[in-house]
């Protein structure tokens, strides 16, 4: 099947991005929301981590979270697809299944 | 496509019963249907009618409020986790021997069966969560 | 729908220290009633749940493990342990609560559906299921 | 010692709440003042009396106004917080055009300087939340 | 007690997908009417309430980062912020907020009182505190 | 000043630990109660790090939560004192403050 993936917590706080990675597999959809979307800022300490997963995987950002929390499209990382809610929407339409890793 | 969405914490303290809004009014406003909402944990703290938020901030209650006069939106509030919390709506109030009722209009209490029906049922089931 | 669908509930959580194990697995419970496939997935944090031995009687709480034990009889059929998991807490197979299942018409039956898998197999059978819920 | 308690979580979804109780039941037991006890954030949930828990579980609202009762503790609810999660007494219900209540018996209702000039009289303020 | 008390309110959380930042920030408003010694400590995911440039529009939420900026009015003279947070983050002085303060008796002004400052410091200022906040 | 710092969230799940160890001093008292107890435990992934802190700090585990999540006493990290709510209450006044990493 087809999945998505959401992650709303930040990668410096809990283990949601960590472990979402570890049990996915080539092909699922990411979709960074809330304090999540902090992970796909470019140079963190988590920049690789995102980057090694787009090897294999889409990752997208809310981007609404991302203006909420002052963070400028420009420094998101290339190849990180931003949507609205309404792009969040289509994501789920568009994978067979969604999951949470709250 | 028919949606379940679930939510798992209370208004405000968590951003998670904003995001499920803000999801749910999205995929509303595209045609899709949403065949339930159901609150649980302490999503079901969103279904008071007793909060008054600061007047420059957003009122998480009416705005699902809205959202299901809008839509016709089936607002469920597990029974179970209602009780831990207190949410109570008449019935409730009578069988526990409460005072009152706080529960908001166009929301209702019910089981968990719904949740599972609502997932059965739907094509997709949506969490949002701490 | 007429199909019957494959529910995994993805455990990540810890028990005591927050409820969200406890309402979990009351879904599971309430679920019996319903035509569906259900599995258990602990992960994470969540393999503390199928710890053995818990009293939580100081803390003032209600022992919810014995429940576990009895999910044989609520149609569940499979409880996965990530492996992983179970070995970055100190923890062993042996640690874990056995739980029995029987098939009533068949008579089959289980010693014990907990079952300690690796990385690989948690991805397929998330990937597998119709529905994931995430507490 | 005098003691300041802050509660920041709700009754039953975090152990927050369970365990600034059995803290401040200890520190009472051992002939310490808690001078109050602060509910702040989701910590505001503690003080409805609408809950009704399973049977076989800790009753943690009453919990609270047992020990208030024995020891004559001042359990204190932010406004501002009570209000973004609707928890009323008679006041509030009046200023905010509420039809009801739901604050339990021993809560008040309070701004968040009680919090303030709690730290700054006691000799320890211990926090508990998520 | 007359002596007055350093409190520290000690930030470790996001701001927007949680109240505790917010809230915490109404604490120190509301406490400008005591007589204490405040200063604000941003470590972790603190160092975030600081960055510029927010605009919550749409996710519905207050934008409540200029309420920081007034905080030299209502006695606070200190925030500080963890220089390994903020690296960690990808993030420098230059992308977070100014705060200025003055004292309105002797006219001492101060352009930003947000200072970056390494872990040891931390750790000092954090000792030296009789009270500190944790939201 | 002589400091408690109280950590009460899993070592696996959030950074609290880390968090906690790394900003503070030779001589700290560190309680762990509710899910952090988990990190008292000998043989998991934190052993090592709760073993270094103890070269310079005190570290406690409380003793209820140890027991309601079925953790018998022999396993935990020599060195690590159990207390129970009044030695929770004994470690604050014998400490100058409390600092909480949730």
């Amino acid at each position: 099947m087809s999945d998505l993936y959401t992650i709303n917590k930040s990668p410096f706080e809990k283990n949601s991005l960590d472990s979402a990675l570890k049990f996915s597999k080539a092909g699922t959809a990411v979709l960074l929301y809330e304090d999540a979307v902090y992970a796909a800022v470019k140079g963190t300490a988590v920049e690789e981590q995102i980057k090694a997963a787009m090897g294999d995987k889409k990752v997208y950002a809310l981007g609404p979270d991302l203006a909420a929390r002052g963070i400028a499209e420009d420094r998101v990382i290339d190849g990180v697809e931003l949507v609205d809610y309404t792009g969040f929407v289509d994501l789920v339409e568009a994978n067979d299944k969604v999951q949470a890793w709250v | 496509m028919k949606l379940a969405v679930q939510v798992n914490e209370g208004p405000y303290q968590h951003q998670a019963s904003d995001s499920a809004y803000m999801f749910t009014k999205a995929a509303l406003e595209k045609g899709h249907e949403v065949f339930r909402v159901f609150f649980y944990h302490d999503g079901v703290n969103n279904g008071t009618r007793m909060t008054t938020p600061p007047q420059d901030d957003r009122h998480v209650v009416n705005r699902w409020v809205e959202l299901a006069e809008k839509y016709d939106l089936d607002l469920v509030i597990c029974v179970a986790a209602a009780q831990r919390r207190g949410i109570v709506d008449e019935g409730e109030a009578e069988r526990n021997g409460k005072d009152g009722t706080n529960i908001a209009d166009k929301f209702r209490i019910s089981g968990l069966g719904q949740l599972i029906e609502a997932a059965i049922q739907c094509d997709r089931t949506v969490v949002f969560g701490d | 729908m007429s199909e019957v669908k494959k529910f995994m509930y993805l455990n990540r959580r810890a028990p005591y220290g927050t409820i969200y194990a406890w309402e979990s697995l009351e879904v599971v419970l309430i679920g019996a009633a319903f035509d569906q496939q259900v599995s258990l997935m602990f992960v994470d944090d969540g393999v503390y749940q199928l710890v053995k031995g818990s009293k939580p009687a100081d803390i003032e709480m209600k022992n919810f493990t014995p429940t576990y034990r009895t999910l044989g009889d609520y149609g569940v059929r499979h409880m996965f342990v990530d492996k992983a998991s179970l070995e970055a807490r100190g923890l062993t197979q042996d640690d874990l609560i056995e739980v029995e299942w029987e098939d009533w018409e068949t008579e089959e039956e289980v010693d014990n559906i907990v079952e300690v898998i690796d990385a690989d197999k948690v991805v397929e059978l998330l990937d597998e299921s119709d529905v994931v819920f995430s507490f």
